[in-house]
């Protein structure tokens, strides 16, 4: 594989780590106008129950992620259950929903993160699995990474085809346009909500699954991931599937390049600058049509 | 004659491939009463959004007062004396009915003071409208028809020079428009105001206004008496076009 | 046991019981601190400090005490959470030498955190013995009562450079995060390396928080240099290690800074680090006294000290020890005894000058199986080096 | 000058009076608990000055504070603290200026993910220009002033802040705000220049929080970007407000003060599980009391 070719492989991997760290998020605010900033918790309880599974029961962590998936996915309906339903059904515009939802973020961000702190106390946890590289095209790749790449795409296509194609998707853009109209439709929003909560959550879970192969894990690691999603879904338009994996991918080769052509001190100050940039110029998103 | 307060000159405005207004020229002088009618999508609101500096047009002119204000903010318009109000009401709903009235006051209608104004504060415009009873209530809680007119007042907060109202009549009985139209026609004689009332209710507007210019497919397509242009042809076709026509609507 | 033997004891133990508040008549010696228990700072806190903490007042508490001039009394932890905010450890040092007046403070974690409250320490007259604060900057402040316990960069760098030497390393690559740590650590290296002729092919800086370096180490790795060096924190110790080992970036020598001497980096980067050097001080085989803390820490904490900053902060713990011993709690007392005086703790004799630890070298570690080997300098190495570095597993 | 806000103003000026006595009244630990409260009072107060009434939630808080400080830290070692305070705020205030003027087109989530961009990117920019070309990341302030002279300073700013906004509230260009807030098309056909009246609020609620932070950072000795552009400081700021209802003037002062002690309080009495406690306590606030604490206080106060 040529330097070159490589690099953009390089962007495009951790781009794809990005895309997969912003989906939940994209759901939950880009269908429901949900803020949640706890986003980031989520996918660090995630990330405990894969590695708990693993170093405690010896639990394949690939293996374990659909049992990840169905207990953040249950997490979520009760999430749901006792915060954001109130919230939804109480508020009288969806900005005040967005406020709100806001503040109890903050709330489930203190209670989930100091929740993990006494459960598994605050030292830095971790794995090995499938970190050897593998050999495509002469560039060698961590497997883990290439698997959190692979999944990204996977479950943004699978994402992406599910809202297109399937009754539930035309419900859920239904939803998105008008949330009375679709109502007087006879789409149950009542269900709907916390189902696209719950599955918000089981993707966030599912990446902190996947990422503590990758990456350490503390309770704190949250926070960042969060500010990574945001960014990431914002680039990409709001609730859009394709455009929250164009979004990431972007942003990973941007930073790529950016470190090999300027100095990787410079790194955050070009992905803040780009967002940024993007925003201004194009508020909707670079995707939006 | 009568000072020249509004000019549109050749007003267009596009939205990508639809052309929404299309080279529409229409002049309004101090003390007329303008009626502008047209059946449904025929850009009376996105004429109207672009007379008051909400919405710049594509290509064309506006002129206010004898200056060219054409893509100025929509403050400027209010602060050269164009008020307006929305068709579907947009009062400040937490404010009470005064502050919704003062708010113009403060704002648009702070520099300006001629010397017919009648109305110089809150109470005498709320009053004029029939609501000093609900001065201190937030605009939110009156009904749909005082928030109809609470929106007229907050355009006269402004202390306009052009008056431009959006459907006011619309879902009013027969008799409050009619005593709109009184209230319109008062303001304008002590005030001394130029007025241009869109209406979709052909009816309504024909019996109050002078002049009328009727708006088809986004062009003018007559402008005059009102009796007159109720028999032109083209208008005539504009409205039967329309399932009949607002005419039987209207009734 | 014979029967007349069980009953003596449980007597004696009885006694021991109802006497022991006669006996301990005198109040206990109150110790304060402020420390992460939430927030981002809690990793290296709970790793490095906060547990020590707990196991030495534990240890002495099982013994009598603390001795205060040859008189036992017990010892009472006053530890709050710094929420890792600077305000919040200001605040609570404040509360604990103005409102609790406790004897004794024990210092926060983290450099910014010891900087915010080391006016206190001074203005309240409290001894600081900081294991984790970092950088001449803080000596730069001239505090009489601040001592600080780690190796300052110029002697770890210098400690690289002659291991690297010694072993005829002539080219190196470096990279370091942007902030205090790494620009003192860079700066240091770049003179040590300079005294010993040690070529720098390639120096870039990064940002905290970095998720991917690769793309830096690919251009280092083209440029093929002897040795490889990351001043780094461990978020991104443990990136550089699994991105160095992703593309093959394997060279002669390669050398990761803080987090290389956590036990959690060996158990996630598995056997594959076998002769990765990075920055530590001790080892469980350095002493018997390093061997009784390791164990101890072990049956205590159920898990394992660091092999870098944790021996400072119980060395500084020991220090404490010894000086109330001898002077007792009159702070300004105490403070003048630790500045003039000579320690033995389980890193060896320290002695202070102007605040600064003089005694300990800087030292190089290896991993070498699961233990964190000393490898320089030769006086105190557990192990030879492995050199040059085997391949990646 | 209404009757109305000549009684709110002479009551905050009167508090503020009463509290200057609190250096000589409370321990050290006491005061510095007190100064936590100040600050987070003028945060929220100067916070919900701008994005109360216009509902543009800002997350930028914390640069403006982080801005503050640095003038601080760069500036101590030839300016007065006197003089370092209210610099701070200037240029807080004129970065927001530069800032508002840029994005304030944009509203809701995208307003808010913006500024917080906009808090991380400066963040990263002094970052890379210490290193860069002082390097160094981290000042020292060599001669911090007494802890007296800061209480005093943030009072006064405090002080400042609340009769500001009590001020703004009852002005002409507080109903401009309100205007933004409520619908702001509707104002602007009205007459009011949005864009001017949105900048200059934000640029005023900036200075507040600069001047905040340039007086802050001496407590601390050591500055660097990582701890004075703490993104929690912002987060806090705006979680003190909404629980206190930003639309009122009361609310965020209530708030603060209320908030400040409850998590010292918790902090120190359950060392491990109060912020849990914390975030329980935030969610069930914010579902029961949708309107925050100042919607518990009618009349004179609330409204004022």
């Amino acid at each position: 594989m040529g330097f070159w070719l490589e690099l953009a492989a390089t962007g495009l991997i951790t781009g794809g780590i990005y895309a997969l760290v912003a989906m939940g998020l994209n759901l939950q605010y880009g269908l429901m106008r949900i803020m949640n900033i706890s986003h980031g918790e989520f996918l660090m309880l995630g990330a405990y129950l894969t590695w708990l599974a693993h170093t405690v029961f010896d639990i394949n962590p690939v293996a374990f992620l659909p049992v990840v998936a169905i207990v953040l996915f249950f997490g979520g309906l009760a999430v749901y259950r006792l915060c954001f339903r109130r919230i939804a059904r109480t508020s009288p515009s969806v900005d005040v929903i967005e406020a709100r939802s806001l503040l109890v973020g903050f709330g489930l961000m203190y209670l989930v993160q100091n929740a993990a702190l006494l459960a598994w106390g605050a030292d830095m946890r971790g794995y090995s699995y499938l970190a050897d590289a593998v050999e495509i095209g002469g560039a060698r790749f961590a497997a883990n990474r290439l698997l959190a790449f692979g999944f990204a795409i996977a479950a943004s296509l699978a994402l992406l085809a599910l809202l297109r194609w399937t009754i539930f998707g035309k419900a859920v853009r239904a939803m998105m346009q008008s949330p009375t109209g679709a109502q007087l439709v006879g789409i149950d929003t009542a269900v709907l909500h916390p189902v696209v909560f719950g599955a918000g959550l089981a993707l966030a879970g599912m990446a902190g699954g996947l990422l503590s192969m990758v990456y350490e894990i503390t309770p704190s690691m949250g926070e960042p991931y969060t500010v990574t999603a945001l960014i990431v879904i914002t680039l990409g338009g709001l609730g859009s599937a394709a455009g929250c994996l164009a979004g990431g991918l972007l942003l990973g080769l941007v930073e790529a390049f950016g470190m090999h052509f300027t100095n990787p001190s410079l790194k955050t100050l070009l992905s803040y600058g780009v967002f940024i940039g993007v925003l201004l110029a194009r508020p909707k998103g670079l995707f939006a049509r | 004659m009568p000072e020249m307060l509004l000019r549109a000159r050749g007003v267009y405005v596009r939205f990508g491939g639809l052309v929404a207004v299309d080279r529409v020229d229409l002049e309004v002088r101090a003390g007329e009463l303008v009626g502008v009618i047209g059946p449904n999508g025929a850009g009376k609101t996105t004429f109207f959004h672009t007379l008051s500096g909400v919405l710049a047009p594509t290509a064309g002119q506006l002129i206010v007062g004898g200056e060219d204000l054409t893509g100025h903010a929509a403050h400027e318009f209010a602060n050269h004396g164009v008020a307006r109000t929305f068709q579907t009401p947009r009062v400040f709903r937490d404010m009470s009915a005064e502050d919704n009235v003062r708010f113009g006051l403060e704002f648009a209608g702070r520099r300006r003071k001629h010397a017919r104004d009648a109305f110089d504060n809150p109470a005498a415009i709320l009053d004029l409208l029939g609501l000093g009873d609900v001065a201190a209530i937030p605009a939110g809680g009156l009904t749909p028809a005082k928030q109809r007119l609470l929106e007229i007042g907050m355009a006269l907060g402004a202390r306009p020079r052009v008056l431009l109202l959006d459907e006011v009549a619309a879902g009013l009985t027969h008799a409050e428009v009619d005593a709109t139209a009184q209230l319109i026609r008062r303001v304008r004689d002590e005030a001394g105001l130029a007025v241009i009332w869109i209406e979709h209710a052909v009816r309504v507007l024909m019996n109050y206004v002078e002049r009328v210019a009727v708006l088809h497919q986004g062009a003018k397509i007559a402008d005059g008496d009102p009796r007159k242009v109720a028999r032109d042809p083209a208008v005539v076709e504009a409205y039967l076009g329309e399932e009949g026509g607002g005419e039987r609507k209207a009734a | 046991m014979h029967w007349n033997t069980g009953i003596k004891v449980i007597a004696a133990a009885l006694c021991a019981a109802l006497l022991a508040p006669a006996f301990a008549q005198d109040a206990p010696v109150r110790i304060g601190y402020a420390i992460a228990r939430t927030g981002p700072w809690a990793v290296g806190a709970q790793m490095t400090q906060e547990p020590n903490y707990i196991m030495w007042a534990d240890q002495l508490n099982a013994t009598g005490g603390l001795s205060v001039k040859g008189k036992k009394r017990k010892i009472e932890l006053v530890g709050f959470d710094d929420r890792s905010d600077a305000e919040t450890v200001v605040r609570t040092y404040e509360k604990l030498m103005t409102s609790d007046k406790v004897d004794l403070i024990l210092p926060p974690w983290s450099t910014g955190a010891t900087f915010a409250m080391m006016p206190l320490a001074q203005k309240h007259g409290y001894p600081l013995l900081a294991p984790t604060a970092t950088g001449r900057k803080l000596l730069g402040m001239k505090n009489p009562y601040f001592f600080s316990l780690l190796q300052q960069p110029d002697r770890m760098m210098d400690a690289l450079a002659e291991f690297l030497k010694a072993r005829s390393v002539s080219t190196a690559a470096m990279i370091y995060v942007d902030d205090l740590f790494g620009l003192e650590q860079s700066a240091a290296l770049v003179v040590s390396f300079k005294e010993k002729g040690i070529k720098i092919v390639e120096s870039k800086s990064y940002p905290l928080g970095i998720k991917d370096l690769r793309p830096v180490l690919t251009d280092i790795k083209a440029k093929n240099p002897d040795a490889f060096i990351a001043l780094s924190y461990p978020p991104d110790t443990f990136l550089v290690t699994a991105q160095a080992r992703e593309i093959a970036f394997n060279p002669k020598a390669f050398y990761v800074a803080v987090g290389a001497a956590f036990p959690i980096y060996r158990d996630k980067m598995g056997p594959t680090i076998e002769g990765v050097m990075g920055l530590g001080t001790w080892n469980p085989k350095t002493s018997a006294a390093t061997k009784a803390y390791f164990d101890a820490h072990v049956a205590k904490h159920k898990k394992e000290p660091d092999r870098w900053a944790s021996a400072h902060a119980w060395a500084g713990l020991e220090i404490m020890q010894q000086a109330v011993e001898k002077v007792g709690l009159d702070r300004k007392a105490l403070r003048d005894y630790i500045a003039g005086n000579e320690f033995t703790t389980i890193i060896g004799k320290i002695r202070f000058k102007n605040g600064e630890n003089i005694s300990t070298p800087g030292v190089v570690s290896q991993w070498q199986g699961r233990e964190f080997e000393v490898v320089w300098p030769p006086d105190r190495a557990t192990s030879s080096a492995l050199h040059p570095k085997p391949n990646w597993k | 000058m209404t009757a109305n806000l000549r009684y709110t103003i002479t009551a905050v000026l009167a508090a503020g009076v009463a509290l200057a006595f609190m250096p000589w009244l409370l321990s050290d630990f006491l005061l510095s608990l007190a100064l936590s409260c100040l600050m987070y009072v003028a945060l929220a107060s100067s916070w919900s000055m701008f994005s109360g009434a216009t509902n543009y939630l800002s997350l930028a808080t914390s640069a403006f504070f982080g801005i503050g400080a640095y003038v601080t830290a760069w500036g101590l070692e030839t300016l007065p603290y006197a003089l370092a305070v209210p610099l701070g705020g200037v240029i807080a205030g004129a970065f927001a200026a530069l800032v508002g003027a840029a994005v304030l087109h944009l509203r809701g989530a995208y307003f808010a993910v913006l500024t917080f961009g906009l808090g991380e990117l400066v963040r990263h920019s002094i970052t890379y220009f210490e290193k860069t070309y002082a390097r160094t990341v981290g000042r020292v302030l060599s001669d911090p002033p007494e802890a007296v002279t800061v209480y005093l300073t943030v009072l006064l700013i405090t002080v400042a802040t609340v009769a500001t906004c009590a001020a703004v509230r009852a002005s002409r260009f507080g109903l401009a705000l309100a205007g933004v807030g409520a619908d702001e098309e509707r104002a602007q056909t009205l007459g009011v220049n949005t864009r001017r009246v949105k900048i200059a609020g934000f640029a005023l609620s900036a200075f507040f929080a600069g001047a905040l932070g340039a007086a802050m950072a001496v407590r601390w000795t050591y500055i660097e970007p990582m701890s004075v552009f703490n993104p929690f400081i912002g987060f806090q700021t705006v979680l003190i407000a909404m629980i206190g209802g930003a639309q009122t003037l009361l609310g965020p002062v209530v708030s603060a003060v209320v908030f400040s002690l409850f998590s010292e309080l918790l902090r120190l009495q359950f060392p491990y599980a109060y912020l849990m406690l914390l975030g329980l306590l935030l969610i069930v606030l914010v579902l029961y009391l949708p309107g925050g604490i100042g919607s518990l206080f009618r009349g004179r106060w609330a409204r004022a």
